[in-house]
């Protein structure tokens, strides 16, 4: 249960940071840490306006892609700790929850009728489809290397093979982690979410049409994503044998680590030509079969 | 004392002709329900008890009537065969309707009494193991599905596909053909037994992959496809909601058939099945999203659903090669479920696609939009089809797919260096299926219902009757159902596939795999639950706030038009552009001329035809007819000629016979 | 009996010429049915008895016999509504002509003689001619003078075939002895004119059973002759053809040259299934279609025979119910004349609003003619690649599959353009008289036997073909 | 004695395939019939008056009065005499005769048989072949015709080249064969229209 507890307040913290670091690369003081959960705020207080194409898919996508991301968050364990459910092969459902999610907010886009949210919902089904793989691959190559094939079973059985190579592993998810993050939540090599030119964007122009308490809920489940992704850097990088306490204070502190990355890659960092994108995702599935190519060698099953 | 029922039931069918054109539909209710009931009592009897049943009637004669043996996996397609079926009539009363008055009454009576035989000739087809009957019963059911295929042949391109439909079923039969009368020729007798008693003495590979290519062109596998996709959208929707529902199984049926009894080489066995099944699910997916007529993206996306079938078979028959009983058992059990799933969801989905061509009177896609708001119950319906296809959590297609992916994680670790690779490939391959499959279906379900009405038939349309909305709840019911109460199913299904493939009790069927099953419903059940808080939030939330309609966001455009939304072309263009090699989009414009100084109107299409059906179909089939119109030019009229012919023979048998080649 | 049969028979004949009266000739004509099915029964109860010295009623005799008894009835029933129009004088010719091609085929069943089967091979050739040239239209005329010419000249050609058999052994009365004593002296013949008497014999009968050298006037005349005539020619007047060739085949199958004989059935098995695929997919004239389906099924028959084993049944089984499938088509053809005025596919149509009834025989019969499962057809095809993959004749059996592809296509397409599509220009032709429903009942019957057939092969019908197999080597 | 008729038949063959008027085609014929009466009263050793008189009425009543008379009537009515342009120019068919020939002797010596007078075999494959090349090389109906007679003398050639003696069946059997010609030319010889003189209509 702490791990959830965790999850839920860098969720809250995390967009707070990626701002304020982003200013401070600008040469600005940037908003307070809390500022976007005082926008969410103010978001809930305000009515809603709804467009006369849409119907009641647009409606109830938000809620679904929230409470989706939601129950993602319950199968990441934390440390030593099972996750609240915690079965075999619980990633698989964990990413085919995240693809129930994307599935509601693409037709949501659709569902308003103007050709800008189509473009969105297009760029995101055709990116999240080419990102699908990578995961997987990853798991795969955990799940071969651990013989387990649960989240809570393979980040606990990491690290007790004691062997060297974990390092290569957990670099290599790291760094997939972090990309697919970028990718899911349309952050800068694939999409620039401060453009204000519509026919660029991705994420944001899906959301175009929402508003009050709707937009209120896509921002939480974006937060939400953000922290999910950070806590399973967290159990791939922290070894779940030491102690709780210090356990607490690295997880804040890899968290807070992964929002500085963001906010400087965007500041830092052009966006890719939108037909560059398909190629840069796919080299995450490259990294991947490396990492798989490492287990092959690893467990003696590929003799060099 | 059972198979006088069976015999009844035959001989009711025929009177199907008499009755009167009002109680057509009633009448062949009547008997379908009475084979429903029949032939599930006997199923649940086989699954409930163990052992199988044998139903024999002592008629004798060259051919007599064969017995009717059920056990386990026959049982399981009689549920597959009965739930669809008994759906697809109750849905087509109302379908019908459109047709009464143009069609006379013998095209009802011949629509009726096909439809009831090709029931029952897939009961026959999974009771019946003998060569010869087996063979009849196998064309019995293309023939009938022919008939329901060209209900309205009024336009001759219905008329094309049948026929080509027939021709490719009668091909794939003489594969069986040939392949049952080479077990005849080594062990005497033809039957499913005695190509066991064959597959013990011989290799098993040749004769394996002429049954493959036989039982394969009815499954729709990747290169023997090319009548599915022309076949589906000729067919009126709720036969084509059957045939791809059900009547493709028969060729899987037949495969596990065949697997059940091979001895050796195995492995190269499972890799076949295992490439195939990646081709025909990758590729399948990849054209389902590039089509426009919205019944040929469900029968591309039968094929992709055939294909992940396949896969599951494939892994089954590898784990039985290595002797790794969980991949073997979640293998084939996922395969099996997926069939079920299979079943359910894509006869949704070809019915509110049926609902929506009764109301528009169209397929392609481009002529609908914004379907949603005049049809509820049949967008709810497609939604529900559509998120169960992709595999999503809440419904039964994650199920199937989950005991596929979980059969290849657990095995990965015991496995050997070639092993691995092909299951990563099977893993790549189906998790880019899951991704293309949201694709396809966001892009169907999205420009079909969602949006404006992109033409005055999307904008005429209003919501069908009820009598074809209420027979997809009991489909929608299973779908549900087996997507929160899993292990319900998933425990049989495992039983079926243990006895059936002789692999040892493993521990998996009680312990770690259904508990994860549970734990998919208890997520599942949270993340429903939470959507009802929160929905129920909004509403209370949102009562106390202001609530106002507008145009939607056009950046300060005033006056957008429905036709400025994004269509099923654009949707895929990206897409399409990343997949030019596989898919060759034609673009359709004819060019403006130079010396066309004011070039009259022009249209452009563009439609990205079947690679496949080009090469593998149409130019050999033009080759040999042009080769056979060139020879036959005997008929000249003249009596020289015939005389000459007769002398030619003559010299050149006696030529044939001094070089003593005859 | 078989005395008394003849000489009714003649005086049937006569008597139709003599009274010249419309009703009597029907009477008469019914009367000659009803004596020829009571001649069948009596061939059926004590078979393997001869007659007159030169008939024996040998099975495959018998069985032919009894199919010309039982088309006999809708031949002349079809045959009446056809001619109801016709003035006396042709009214009687065709009935006459029509009983003396019957007894002449019974006769030539019968025969237990080369030359007595041969001189009522030549007897049928007249009779036939007459009932071509019933319209007396400029191509009956034409149609009727190439199938007498080439006819006559193919039957010389097979006299020849016989004789060479009368040089085998030296004897003067050689050609008439029966074919239990030919086959006595067969083996110490040299090889080399069994092979040129079995050649000749093959091509000479040819004609009539519509097999591939000299095919080409059977089409001619079945696109002419009146349906119910057709009906026959295309099923037992080729019978008869088959029967001929069948009994020199089991007379030389003991002989060195079997494999000779197989090899060259299945050469021209194979071309005429060629031609008939070829000539299918060019089709433009109904009937001529039929008699192509007609060649297609002959060279099915003479793959069968020349796969030898169960090739044997099949072929047997093969020619029993081709004649029953093709007949009900041509009967059908009639009452199609009749609704849609012509037999051009170009101008045919919409059959299904216009005759219900004759488009469900349409389809059944497609099925049935085409061997597809619920026909007994398909029995026989399975039965012959069956032989063809014991002996491992792969290139003949992928040929043959391929060919029966084609031919499928080609008929299915033009059948169901028949039954459903709107024709280009609607026949400004109205139905003379209303074509009743009641008139497709013989038709079904005959399309029921054939599908009864693929389920239950009743036992009497097993026993009589493996007796006429008997002969043959197993 | 039999040899000298025999040597002058097949020296009317070689006039058959040279001659150009259909007269000539008719003269031929009758010249044939006589020869084979000859032929075969000189062959028949004990002829019995049954079978002498079946042996007359062929060849002499039929195929020298009555079958020559037919074919004058209807070359008169067709209007047509000469036979050049219908068919391939004379000195090929004369080649093809002389090669039918030397594969006739060639055939008949192969086919020795201990019970076959090779002559008789030699003499009638030859008119065989002669009556299929005139049938094959002519588009006139008429030479159809005369290629059609030729073919049933070297039926009767055949017949005669069994034994010593002729049986009653295949008498029968040669009448019967002859009375088809005489049918041919008379009811459709007649009935034929002059101009068509070659019918193509039936045709795929």
């Amino acid at each position: 249960m702490t791990g959830l507890f965790l999850i839920f307040i860098s969720a809250i913290v995390f967009p707070g940071i990626i701002i304020r670091t982003k200013s401070i690369a600008s040469g600005r003081k940037g908003p307070g840490i809390l500022q976007p959960v005082k926008d969410v705020r103010v978001l809930l207080g305000k009515g809603s306006v709804f467009s006369d194409t849409t119907g009641l898919v647009f409606r109830i996508a938000p809620a679904i892609s929230l409470s989706a991301i939601v129950t993602a968050t319950l199968l990441i364990p934390f440390g030593n700790m099972k996750s609240v459910i915690s079965f075999e092969g619980d990633f698989i459902f964990f990413s085919y929850m995240l693809a129930l999610g994307k599935f509601f907010s693409i037709i949501s886009a659709l569902d308003t009728g103007s050709s800008f949210e189509g473009m969105g919902a297009n760029r995101e089904a055709f990116f999240s489809m080419l990102v699908e793989p990578a995961f997987f691959i990853l798991m795969a190559t955990l799940a071969m290397f651990t013989g387990y094939t649960s989240f809570s079973d393979i980040f606990t059985g990491f690290f007790i093979t004691g062997n060297h190579y974990v390092l290569i592993y957990s670099l290599i998810g790291l760094y997939l982690f972090i990309q697919i993050a970028i990718i899911e939540n349309s952050r800068v090599p694939v999409d620039d979410p401060k453009t204000h030119l519509e026919l660029t964007m991705i994420h944001e122009v899906m959301i175009l049409d929402n508003s009050g308490f709707d937009k209120a809920l896509i921002h939480i489940a974006g937060w939400l994503k953000f922290a999910l992704y950070g806590a399973l850097i967290f159990n791939l990088a922290v070894p779940s044998g030491w102690n709780v306490f210090l356990q607490v204070a690295l997880f804040l502190s890899i968290m807070a680590a992964f929002a500085v990355i963001v906010g400087l890659v965007e500041s830092f960092r052009a966006r890719n030509k939108m037909n560059k994108n398909p190629k840069f995702i796919l080299t995450l599935s490259a990294i991947a079969l490396i990492a798989f190519l490492v287990v092959l060698i690893v467990t003696e099953k590929f003799i060099l | 004392m059972s198979a006088l029922f069976f015999l009844i039931i035959i001989f009711l069918t025929f009177l199907v002709f008499i009755v009167p054109k009002g109680y057509k539909h009633h009448y062949s209710l009547l008997v379908l329900i009475s084979g429903v009931l029949l032939t599930s009592f006997w199923s649940l009897q086989v699954l409930s008890g163990n052992g199988e049943i044998i139903i024999s009637t002592g008629v004798s004669g060259i051919t007599s009537i064969p017995e009717l043996i059920i056990d386990r996996l026959t049982a399981f397609f009689i549920t597959v065969i009965n739930i669809t079926v008994l759906v697809g009539l109750l849905y087509s009363r109302g379908y019908l309707k459109q047709y009464y008055t143009i069609k006379n009454s013998l095209r009802f009576s011949i629509h009726y009494f096909s439809y009831l035989w090709l029931y029952l000739s897939m009961l026959m087809v999974v009771m019946i193991r003998e060569g010869l009957p087996f063979l009849i019963v196998w064309e019995i059911m293309a023939l009938s599905s022919f008939l329901l295929v060209i209900f309205d042949a009024e336009d001759t391109s219905v008329m094309k596909t049948g026929i080509s439909y027939l021709i490719q079923m009668h091909a794939g039969m003489f594969f069986l053909l040939t392949a049952f009368l080479i077990v005849g020729k080594a062990t005497g007798e033809m039957s499913f037994d005695s190509v066991a008693v064959y597959f013990s003495g011989h290799s098993n590979i040749l004769l394996f992959i002429l049954f493959f290519i036989g039982f394969g062109i009815k499954a729709g596998f990747m290169p023997l496809h090319t009548w599915l996709p022309q076949a589906h959208p000729a067919a009126p929707s709720h036969i084509s909601g059957v045939m791809s529902g059900v009547m493709i199984k028969m060729g899987i049926y037949g495969i596990l058939r065949i697997l059940m009894s091979v001895h050796q080489d195995m492995i190269s066995i499972a890799v076949i099945i295992l490439v195939v099944s990646v081709l025909s699910g990758i590729i399948g997916i990849m054209m389902a999203i590039v089509q426009q007529d919205l019944k040929k993206i469900l029968a591309y996306s039968s094929i992709e659903n055939i294909g992940i079938i396949g896969m599951g078979i494939g892994l089954g028959a590898l784990g039985m090669a290595k002797g790794n009983n969980t991949l073997a058992v979640l293998g084939f059990g996922g395969a099996l479920l997926h069939v079920l799933n299979h079943s359910f969801f894509k006869s949704l989905l070809f019915f509110n696609a049926g609902s929506v061509y009764s109301v528009t009177h169209t397929r392609n896609t481009g002529q609908m939009g914004g379907l949603m708001k005049k049809m509820p119950y049949t967008s709810v319906l497609f939604l529900i089809g559509s998120l169960a296809i992709c595999g999503l959590p809440p419904f039964n297609g994650f199920i199937s797919e989950f005991i596929i992916y979980s059969g290849m994680f657990k095995s990965l670790s015991s496995s050997g260096i070639y092993q691995s690779i092909f299951i990563m490939g099977s893993i790549v391959a189906l998790s880019l299926i899951g991704g293309l499959a949201i694709f396809c279906f966001t892009r169907a379900f999205g420009i079909v219902f969602l949006g404006q009405a992109r033409s005055q038939r999307a904008s005429a349309a209003e919501e069908v009757e009820k009598s074809m909305i209420f027979p997809q709840f009991i489909t929608v019911g299973f779908i549900i159902l087996i997507g929160v109460a899993s292990s319900l199913f998933v425990r049989p299904v495992f039983k079926i596939v243990t006895t059936g493939f002789k692999i040892p009790e493993t521990g998996l069927s009680d312990t770690s795999f259904i508990s994860s099953l549970s734990g998919i419903s208890v997520a599942g059940g949270i993340f429903v639950v939470l959507v009802a808080i929160i929905l129920i939030y909004r509403k209370y939330h949102l009562s106390s706030k202001v609530v106002a309609n507008g145009p939607t966001w056009g950046c300060g455009y005033t006056a957008p038009s429905p036709q400025q939304q994004y269509t099923s072309t654009s949707y895929s263009y990206n897409f399409n552009h990343l997949a030019k090699p596989v898919l060759q989009t034609k673009k359709i414009m004819d060019e403006i001329g130079e010396n066309e100084i004011f070039p009259s109107g022009r249209s452009f299409r563009s439609e990205s035809e079947d690679v496949y059906k080009k090469y593998l179909i149409d130019k050999p089939v033009d080759l040999v007819s042009g080769l056979l119109k060139r020879i036959a030019v005997m008929q000249t009229g003249r009596i020289q000629d015939y005389i000459l012919y007769a002398f030619v023979f003559m010299l050149i048998v006696l030529l044939l016979t001094w070089i003593n080649i005859i | 009996m078989l005395l008394l049969f003849f000489i009714t028979a003649v005086l049937m004949v006569v008597l139709i010429f003599l009274l010249r009266n419309r009703t009597i000739t029907k009477f008469i004509s019914i009367g000659y049915a009803i004596m020829h099915i009571l001649l069948s029964v009596y061939c059926w109860s004590n078979q393997n008895f001869t007659e007159l010295r030169y008939f024996t009623f040998n099975s495959t005799g018998v069985l032919l016999l009894s199919i010309l008894s039982v088309l006999a009835i809708p031949t002349l029933y079809h045959g009446f509504i056809y001619t109801r129009g016709n003035d006396l004088k042709k009214f009687n010719i065709y009935h006459g002509a029509l009983i003396t091609l019957m007894t002449f085929m019974s006769g030539a069943y019968l025969a237990n003689g080369m030359t007595v089967l041969w001189i009522f091979v030549e007897a049928t050739t007249l009779a036939v001619a007459l009932l071509i040239y019933h319209d007396r239209t400029e191509m009956a005329l034409e149609a009727t003078w190439k199938y007498v010419f080439i006819c006559s000249a193919g039957i010389a050609l097979a006299y020849l075939g016989i004789l060479f058999l009368g040089f085998i052994y030296g004897r003067e009365d050689a050609a008439s002895l029966t074919f239990s004593s030919l086959s006595v002296l067969i083996n110490q013949a040299n090889p080399m004119y069994l092979k040129i008497a079995f050649l000749f014999v093959l091509i000479g009968f040819s004609t009539k059973m519509g097999l591939f050298p000299m095919h080409t006037v059977t089409i001619d005349a079945h696109s002419v002759a009146p349906p119910p005539v057709s009906a026959l020619i295309s099923t037992t007047l080729m019978n008869v053809g088959f029967l001929a060739i069948y009994r020199v085949y089991t007379l030389f199958s003991s002989s060195s040259i079997l494999p000779f004989m197989n090899r060259v059935l299945i050469f021209a098995g194979l071309l005429s299934l060629l031609v008939a695929a070829g000539y299918m997919l060019k089709a433009k004239h109904l009937k001529r279609m039929l008699a192509y389906s007609s060649l297609e099924n002959m060279g099915l028959v003479a793959i069968a025979t020349g796969v030898g084993g169960s090739g044997y049944y099949a072929a047997i089984l093969l020619i029993v119910l081709h004649s029953f499938a093709k007949s009900s088509l041509f009967y059908q053809m009639g009452q199609l004349s009749r609704v849609l005025g012509t037999f051009r596919l170009d101008d045919c149509g919409n059959y299904m609003k216009l005759y219900p009834a004759g488009s469900l025989v349409l389809i059944t019969g497609l099925f049935c003619i085409l061997a597809i499962p619920p026909s007994g057809l398909f029995i026989s095809e399975f039965l012959m690649m069956k032989g063809l993959v014991n002996n491992g004749q792969w290139f003949v059996l992928i040929t043959a599959i391929i060919l029966l592809c084609f031919v499928i296509y080609a008929m299915s397409t033009r059948f169901m353009h028949i039954i459903f599509s709107n024709p280009r220009q609607y026949p400004e032709f109205t139905p003379s008289g209303k074509v009743r429903p009641v008139e497709t009942v013989t038709q079904f019957l005959l399309l029921g036997v054939v599908i009864a057939i693929c389920f239950y092969q009743p036992q009497f019908l097993v026993d009589i073909i493996n007796q006429s197999l008997s002969l043959l080597p197993r | 004695m039999i040899i000298y008729l025999i040597v002058l038949f097949a020296v009317t063959l070689i006039y058959l395939a040279s001659a150009e008027r259909l007269l000539n085609y008719v003269r031929l014929i009758a010249i044939q019939g006589l020869l084979l009466c000859g032929i075969a009263l000189l062959e028949l050793k004990d002829v019995n008056t049954a079978n002498l008189v079946f042996i007359v009425a062929e060849t002499l009543l039929f195929k020298t009065l009555l079958i020559p008379y037919l074919l004058s009537a209807i070359i008169g009515k067709s209007g047509v005499t000469k036979v050049h342009r219908q068919a391939i120019p004379g000195f090929y068919l004369l080649l093809f005769s002389i090669g039918a020939m030397l594969l006739s002797v060639v055939l008949a010596n192969s086919l020795i048989n201990p019970f076959i007078n090779t002559i008789y075999m030699t003499i009638a494959l030859y008119t065989l072949f002669t009556g299929l090349l005139l049938i094959v090389t002519h588009r006139l109906i008429i030479s159809h015709l005369i290629g059609f007679l030729i073919i049933e003398n070297a039926v009767f050639i055949f017949s005669l080249a069994v034994g010593s003696e002729m049986p009653m069946l295949i008498n029968i059997g040669i009448l019967l064969d002859i009375f088809v010609g005489v049918l041919i030319l008379g009811f459709f010889g007649l009935r034929l229209k002059p101009n068509t003189n070659e019918l193509t209509m039936l045709k795929d």
